[in-house]
């Protein structure tokens, strides 16, 4: 029978970028690109797709965005599909698994679309471009740093996550791990990992349990939008108000209220609109030949400036920005 | 669900009687019967979302959305049965997960081959469905309440077993498989057991003495005792083979994604049931019949690929899915009553002499 | 004649005249006329699916007629739903129980119009009180706190009446009460009957014991095929003279057995027992023997059938088919081994209502009419249609559903469903309730040729007359137990009566 | 002719009835409330296993967290029991919830000086209204309930997405005076809970103590027969989903006040927790019996197990069997208490009882 030593399986087949790029090509007309996000009717990437039309409107091509309405890689792949049959040049998608969408996506690719990640990626074989919103190292690095700014350097934390499987929270929860080992962060102990889901109430209920399991707890770290508003919800209703730090990754608009009234001092996000803008920036240059994803390869991406492939064709947005009482009121997302 | 109809119990009112006798004959009437009826739609609306969807009509299309269709056509069927028994099962969706993750898992660190899993996760997933069987006839519980909890106990269990995992490392040649298509056509190969299946539930159900049991049990389940119908019994099998579909659905699932995780499949009970509903059959049960729920899986099928081929919003498609079944319960109904107003007003016109 | 003759000597409460009511094809009710006079008792008479209950559900508003003028007092009566017809002052007693199982006894008698005391809340205790007083009128104990549910048919009958009664009502409507009575419950409720009428009320009853309408009402009307025939003062009328109108020739309202020659012995129960319920039951039935069970309501002659049958577990005892032993609990089993049985509540028990006659008729035969497991369309209409003609069935269609035909024709099709199965040994529990004079012979007719054919049939009775003119040997239980073995010889109505009474039994 | 039985004793049915006028609780009556003390046990033992383990599960932070916490789903299982009770079912309470909340926030952002209660006030009306189409679908057209909320459960949801088209509402955008509703404490019970408890205090005396309350159990439990008897089934079917919706409504007020953070999703997958506290809750499925007393404490008894497992660490993934485990073993002991009853009931009947 077929056993998994036998089954030949050669996983990180890394990318093979076809042809060779053309720096000088130009951005055609009339390119289509769709948007199709883990879900719709998530503001998040209601603002990240708003970026990624506004540039391109900057290209004169046309802007689509599709996708379903519960975040499930099984509705995604009918949406993949369904972008193909259409002849989309260009497919900006955001995973909501790494490896379910990947059969479309490679159909898609196929039939003659560029394919581009953003914010959550799939296998690297199945893309061209995969557009990180920071690096894993780089969250987890401004995470810790940020927890520990506010709680002086030593006590007990704990991390609030999204879903047990979310590919980015995981992959940042392992990079914050080993950040804590470095010397300047011993007197920092990591106590638990909490799911909240994504879900505003379990969240809540989660932080709460937290607080109580855990009398000497001195800050949360919550690297998702959902986690961290529904913390700093709790918090701030609650007598740890101020006392338990409270950062993670989250909007502006969700946390200006949290931030003002003293619950939360600092935390971070990347603008999610230049993600979708540089997104769709990516998927221009794919389908305009100036890139082909192999690494090194650069293009310009509007406003921007100018980006560099990295390795796996992964393009790195910047570092997240740090949002705190100063400068808070300048955002709108 | 017993036999005792949650809306309004058969035969003991005349009046109920009359209105369900006049919406039988009224459909009759206008259009031979419920089944007719969606199938008629399902060409109509395939025939529109030809003519007016561009790219509707191409092989590869049909491919795509015969692919999409497979897990829901695979539950509808035994739902079908079980719901024509005047029970019903929510639980598939998560014993679908279940099976996924299961299979996952086994292939992650059992080192066993996958023909065996794919075995032995079938086998789960009868074991599964008996669990349900066993609340549902040994205790004499309502489907609707035990499958709610199995609902949560199977989605739960599911997470315990891959935790944040997700296993993806299949061999690409049975990945490949899941979706390939029968040579020299564009209709995947995972579309014939599917006809298989429907063929096995459609004879059973209504060529069989088995059949006419499920629909004397479904309508009165004590005068099917008297008749000689072993009801638990059959009830219990009936939730054993829906598992076990449950786990073909959770082995196809797996393989057509290549990916095994905890919430494979969430929510698609609420799918299963609206098509079969569509489909005809009475949520009371003894009413239905096979034809209609596969016409109405198609229809589901054919409207949501079309809408988001014409690039409809994936909010209008939820409205859509909505509409569509209060529609398929509604019409009837208000057809026949406005039939049975007209007769009542033309009997009051021309009275019979005494 | 009008339908206020003959020599109406007050003025009537109600009138109904020219009262039509079709259901699709059928007409149930062609130009009915009906007046009940203020204190008198009026009988309404007729076959089944004469139109009876049809016309008592036009007068508690839950028909609206097609045509058709009501007037209460003179005054014109519309009823647009049951609530009115209340208001109106008419209180109905269906023909089937309409109880509320998951409610209380008390809760079921005084729904919509329980005592309140403060704020228009509900007043318990005066509403447990106010039941157990009308309990006491019709001199039964059912304890007012209990749910219906579990209540046996004759109490839910009870607690009708007591619902019935509890109005006060002008007008009492009575859809076959007795058919689950015994004679003390009858009596009381004839005495509250008579009473009403005594204070000016004015009661509709129906019934197909000739016995009863004679000895309650002032006047008959006979209804023929959904039409009105007469309406005569009783004291004009004799019984054969009521039954030649209803069916529009001569009968002969019972059908004495044929003696047949009795062969082996087909059934045997030894030592059944089942807790609480029956207890030590033992008795054998031969081939071409009609065997009765006799016992007061509650007795427990159900339950020992379905025990045998197999819908019942049992805790103790055998049951032997022909020499081999049965195993208990599988009703298909007993089937398979020639047994059949006709239950006692053919709406809960014996049909489907929903599905056609033609699938209820050859629903316990399903198996034996498929080959190679594939039911055979054909065969199922020939054998439905064998039966239901045998039967005289009178329904529109085969593929009517069952639920649309009258009481005494679902009756048949019961009878035709268990008769397809072609059984060694059948019992039958109350086999001719609810069923008119015209059928009741013919089914009496037919369990004597059914015997003569070598059946052994197990015959459960509460009309002692059916008991007396049918059976070889009768078996009489009190209390869950068989006290007294009857001969034919020995039976009369004064030796049964006093075996199911518990007096002078030597069992 | 037909046996008469002259010179015996009545029959019984049942126990010799008792001097009137003492005040006795039915038999239906007890069952239930043993049902509900069952509940409380189990709460009981929860809380108590919970706080051996973590002594800061009963301090009064953590008593107002879970009062709070529990608040709204106590006011759905109210509203469910009274559509349950007839015999139907509301799936759509999760979608009304999502729709009020998301519409309560707009109010907010179109008319920022709105006062509080006038945002009750249209969200209650509102989700009236969503009520009213569930109830006149399946009211007038008598369709079967479970397929008619299946359907709006659906089409509320997609007319929430179409609306918000994934905007989100903040607390921000919402007047302080409103938000305070969801966090406020009167004498250090939360605002919250005391609109839970004065529902169920209503929900539950009509049910057991008017007339029409009553009804609604006796349509649940014969509908034909409820009809039969001069009920007006069509129109209290009506009012119960209008009633339902309007419950609905006022938890999606209050869910925008609580939660503050508002987008299209919210309440999304409610409604199974909310029928599964129900049954928890001793409401039977198929109508006719339960109380919202009951539900309320299967709501609180389901918030609870949330929170314990929250505080007791139990790794998250179990989270959802257990409450799938306890749904089973809660509907498990219904059967058990209804077939010793039914034995019970049995025995009184038996011979010279
Ligand atoms: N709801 C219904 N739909 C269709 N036909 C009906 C309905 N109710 C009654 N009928 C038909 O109307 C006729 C009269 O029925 P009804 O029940 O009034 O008879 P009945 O005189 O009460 O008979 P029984 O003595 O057997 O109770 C029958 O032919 C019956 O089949
Ligand atoms: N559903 C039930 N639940 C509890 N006890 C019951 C039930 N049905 C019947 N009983 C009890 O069982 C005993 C016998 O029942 P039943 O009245 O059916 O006897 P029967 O002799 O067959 O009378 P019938 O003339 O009504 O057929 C009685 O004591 C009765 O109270
Ligand atoms: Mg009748
Ligand atoms: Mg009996």
């Amino acid at each position: 029978g077929t056993t998994r030593e036998n089954s030949g399986n050669d996983p990180g087949a890394g990318n093979q970028a076809s042809g060779a790029a053309n720096p000088d090509a130009q951005i055609r007309e009339g390119l289509k690109i769709a948007f199709l996000p883990k879900q719709v009717n998530n503001p998040y990437f209601t603002v990240s797709d708003n970026g990624g039309k506004t540039a391109v409107t900057e290209i004169k091509g046309e802007f689509k965005e599709v996708g379903p309405s519960e975040a499930s890689a099984s509705s995604q792949v009918s949406y993949i599909n369904t972008l193909s049959q259409q002849g989309m040049d260009v497919i900006v998608t955001s995973a909501n698994d790494p490896n379910a969408i990947c059969g479309a996506l490679n159909q898609a690719k196929a039939a003659g679309a560029k394919i581009v990640t953003f914010d959550s990626d799939t296998k690297p074989e199945c893309r061209q471009i995969f557009v990180n919103q920071v690096t894993a190292e780089g969250i987890a690095e401004n995470q810790v740093k940020l927890i520990s700014e506010q709680i002086g350097g030593a006590g007990e934390i704990a991390i609030l996550s999204a879903t047990a499987n979310a590919t980015n929270q995981n992959a940042w929860i392992e990079l914050m791990k080993q950040q804590l080992t470095k010397p300047e962060y011993s007197k920092i102990k990591l106590v638990t990992v909490a799911y909240g889901n994504d879900d505003d109430q379990k969240s809540f209920q989660e932080t709460q349990g937290l607080l109580q399991s855990y009398p000497n707890l001195k800050g949360i770290i919550s690297p998702t939008t959902v986690g961290v508003a529904a913390a700093a919800r709790y918090l701030s209703g609650s007598q740890y108000k101020g006392k338990v730090k409270l950062t993670g990754l989250g909007t502006p608009n969700q946390m200006r209220q949290y931030v003002k009234d003293g619950t939360v001092d600092a935390f971070a996000l990347w603008n999610p609109a230049d993600l979708g803008y540089l997104a769709a920036y990516a998927g221009a240059a794919l389908a305009a030949g100036q890139i082909t994803g192999a690494e090194g390869e650069k293009f310009t991406a509007g406003k921007l400036g100018e980006y560099t492939v990295g390795k796996d064709g992964v393009v790195v947005l910047g570092p997240p920005t740090v949002f705190d009482k100063n400068n808070i009121d300048k955002f709108d997302f | 669900m017993a036999h005792d109809s949650l809306y309004a119990a058969p035969s003991s009112s005349s009046a109920e009687t009359e209105r369900r006798t006049g919406r039988l004959t009224g459909l009759r009437g206008v259009l031979g019967s419920w089944d007719v009826a969606v199938v008629v739609a399902l060409v109509v609306a395939a025939l529109l979302a030809g003519v007016s969807v561009e790219s509707f009509a191409t092989g590869r299309n049909v491919q795509f959305l015969l692919l999409d269709l497979v897990p829901l056509a695979m539950l509808a069927l035994p739902m079908t049965l079980i719901v024509i028994t005047g029970e019903i099962d929510l639980s598939v969706a998560s014993t679908v997960g279940l099976c996924s993750t299961v299979m996952g898992q086994l292939w992650l660190s059992s080192g066993l081959s996958l023909e065996l899993i794919c075995v032995l996760v079938v086998l789960l997933g009868a074991v599964l469905g008996a669990v349900n069987g066993v609340f549902v006839t040994g205790f004499g519980l309502p489907s609707l309440a035990v499958t709610i909890g199995t609902l949560a106990l199977y989605r739960g269990l599911s997470f315990v077993v891959l935790g944040d995992q997700a296993v993806a490392d299949f061999p690409a040649s049975w990945t490949a498989a899941a979706v390939r298509d029968i040579p020299g056509t564009s209709i995947p190969v995972a579309v014939l057991p599917v006809l298989l299946l429907a063929l096995v539930f459609g004879v059973v159900l209504h060529a069989t003495a088995a059949g006419r049991a499920l629909y004397a049990m479904g309508n009165n389940d004590q005068a099917a005792t008297f008749a000689g119908v072993s009801v638990a019994r059959t009830k219990f099998w009936l939730f054993v083979a829906s598992g076990a579909v449950c786990g073909l659905v959770g082995i196809f699932w797996t393989l057509r994604y290549a990916s095994a995780r905890g919430d494979n499949a969430t929510g698609l009970e609420l799918t299963v049931v609206t098509a079969v509903l569509l489909g005809g059959v009475s949520i009371f049960g003894g009413r239905g019949g096979l034809l209609g729920v596969v016409a109405g899986v198609l229809l589901l099928g054919v409207l949501r690929n079309a809408l988001q081929l014409a690039d409809v919003d994936a909010n209008a498609l939820t409205i859509v899915t909505g509409a569509l079944l209060v529609a398929s319960v509604v019409l009837p109904n208000a057809v026949a009553d406005v039939r049975a107003r007209l007769h009542r007003r033309r009997q009051r016109a021309n009275p019979v002499a005494p | 004649m009008s339908p206020e003759a003959p020599g109406a000597d007050n003025a009537p409460l109600l009138v109904l005249d020219g009262v039509t009511k079709s259901f699709g094809a059928v007409a149930a009710l062609r130009g009915v006329h009906l007046a009940l006079h203020p204190g008198e008792a009026h009988a309404l008479v007729g076959e089944n699916g004469a139109g009876k209950s049809t016309l008592v559900k036009t007068l508690a508003g839950a028909h609206t007629p097609d045509t058709g003028r009501m007037a209460l007092d003179g005054r014109p009566l519309e009823l647009r739903g049951p609530a009115d017809a209340r208001a109106a002052g008419i209180a109905v007693i269906y023909q089937e129980p309409t109880l509320f199982p998951d409610l209380s006894v008390a809760e079921n008698i005084f729904m919509g119009r329980q005592p309140l005391r403060g704020l228009r809340r509900i007043d318990t205790t005066a509403m447990n009180r106010d039941a157990e007083r009308l309990f006491e009128r019709l001199g039964v104990r059912i304890d007012p706190t209990r749910p219906a549910r579990g209540l046996s048919i004759a109490d839910q009958q009870l607690v009708e009446i007591a619902k019935a009664l509890s109005f006060d009502a002008r007008i009492l409507v009575m859809d076959e009460p007795t058919a689950a009575l015994s004679g003390v419950e009858v009596e009381r409720l004839f005495g509250v009957a008579r009473s009403l009428c005594e204070r000016g009320a004015a009661v509709l009853f129906i019934s197909h014991r000739f016995d009863e309408v004679f000895d309650l009402c002032q006047r008959i009307t006979v209804l023929r095929d959904g039409a009105w025939v007469s309406t005569d003062r009783t004291a004009d009328l004799t019984v054969d003279e009521v039954v030649r109108r209803m069916v529009g020739r001569d009968v002969s309202s019972l059908y004495p057995k044929q003696d047949a020659p009795v062969r082996g012995t087909l059934l045997e129960v030894s030592g059944l027992s089942r807790a609480g319920v029956f207890s030590d039951v033992s008795f054998t039935v031969r081939g071409g023997e009609i065997v009765a069970l006799a016992g007061l309501v509650g007795a427990g002659r159900s339950e020992v059938a379905r025990a045998v049958f197999g819908v019942d577990r049992y805790d103790a005892g055998e049951v032997r088919v022909a020499g081999r032993p049965l195993p208990p609990g599988s009703p298909r089993r007993a089937i398979a081994a020639g047994l059949a049985l006709v239950p006692e509540d053919r709406r809960q028990q014996g049909l489907v209502m929903e599905l056609s006659v033609e699938r209820n008729a050859t629903l316990a035969r399903r198996r034996a009419l498929s080959r190679l497991g594939l039911l055979i369309g054909g065969a199922e209409r020939a054998e439905a249609q064998r039966w239901t003609r045998r039967l005289q069935v009178k329904a529109s269609r085969l593929t009517a559903p069952v639920g649309t035909l009258s009481g005494g024709n679902q009756q048949k099709v019961v009878l035709a469903k268990w008769l397809a199965t072609e059984p060694r040994i059948l019992i039958i529990d109350e086999p001719t309730r609810g069923i008119d004079v015209g059928t009741k012979a013919e089914v009496h007719r037919l369990l004597s040729e059914l015997a003569n054919e070598g059946l052994a049939i197990l015959m459960i009775s509460s009309e002692l007359p059916e008991v007396l003119g049918m059976a070889d040997r009768v078996l009489v239980m009190h209390e869950g137990r068989v006290v007294r073995e009857l001969s034919r010889a020995e039976a009369d109505e004064t030796s049964v009566m006093l075996a199911a009474t518990g007096q002078g039994a030597t069992a | 002719m037909s046996l008469t039985d002259t010179g015996t004793p009545h029959r019984r049915t049942g126990n010799p009835p008792t001097g009137a006028g003492r005040h006795r609780r039915g038999l239906t009556e007890r069952l239930l409330a043993v049902r509900e003390l069952s509940l409380l046990l189990a709460l009981g033992a929860l809380i108590l296993v919970t706080t051996l383990r973590n002594d800061r599960f009963l301090s009064g932070q953590s008593v107002k967290d879970l009062l709070l916490g529990c608040a709204i789903l106590v006011i759905l299982a109210v509203g469910q029991t009274l559509v349950i009770v007839t015999r139907n079912v509301d799936l759509s309470v999760g979608s009304i919830l999502g729709l009020v909340a998301f519409a309560t926030g707009s109010l907010f952002l179109a008319a920022p000086g709105t006062p509080w209660p006038v945002a009750v006030l249209l969200g209650v009306a509102l989700g009236a209204g969503c009520g009213a189409v569930n109830g006149g679908l399946i009211a007038v057209a008598k369709v079967p309930a479970l397929v008619i909320t299946l359907g709006t459960l659906y089409a509320f949801r997609g007319i929430d997405y179409y609306w918000a088209s994934g905007r989100q509402i903040n607390a921000a955008d919402m007047p302080r005076s409103f938000l305070r509703l969801g966090n406020q404490t009167v004498l250090g019970v939360p605002l919250l809970f005391l609109a839970a408890v004065v529902v169920v205090a209503v929900v539950g005396y009509y049910l057991r103590s008017y007339r029409s309350g009553r009804e609604l159990y006796a349509i649940g439990s014969e509908p034909a027969a409820a009809r039969l008897s001069g009920i007006p089934v069509g129109r209290r079917v009506f009012a119960v989903f209008v009633a339902n919706g309007a419950l609905a409504g006022l938890a999606g007020v209050l869910y925008a006040a609580r939660f503050g953070t508002l987008d299209a999703a919210a309440g999304t997958g409610l409604e199974l927790q909310v029928v599964a506290a129900a049954v928890v809750g001793g409401v039977a499925i198929f109508g006719g019996s339960g109380s919202a007393y009951g539900a309320a404490l299967g709501a609180v008894l389901l918030t609870t197990i949330g929170s314990s497992l929250a505080v007791l660490r139990i790794d998250p993934f179990w989270q959802q069997a257990v409450v799938g485990a306890l749904i089973l073993a809660a509907i498990g002991l219904d059967r058990l208490l209804a077939l010793r009853m039914a034995a019970r009931l049995r025995g009184r009947s038996a011979h010279g009882a």
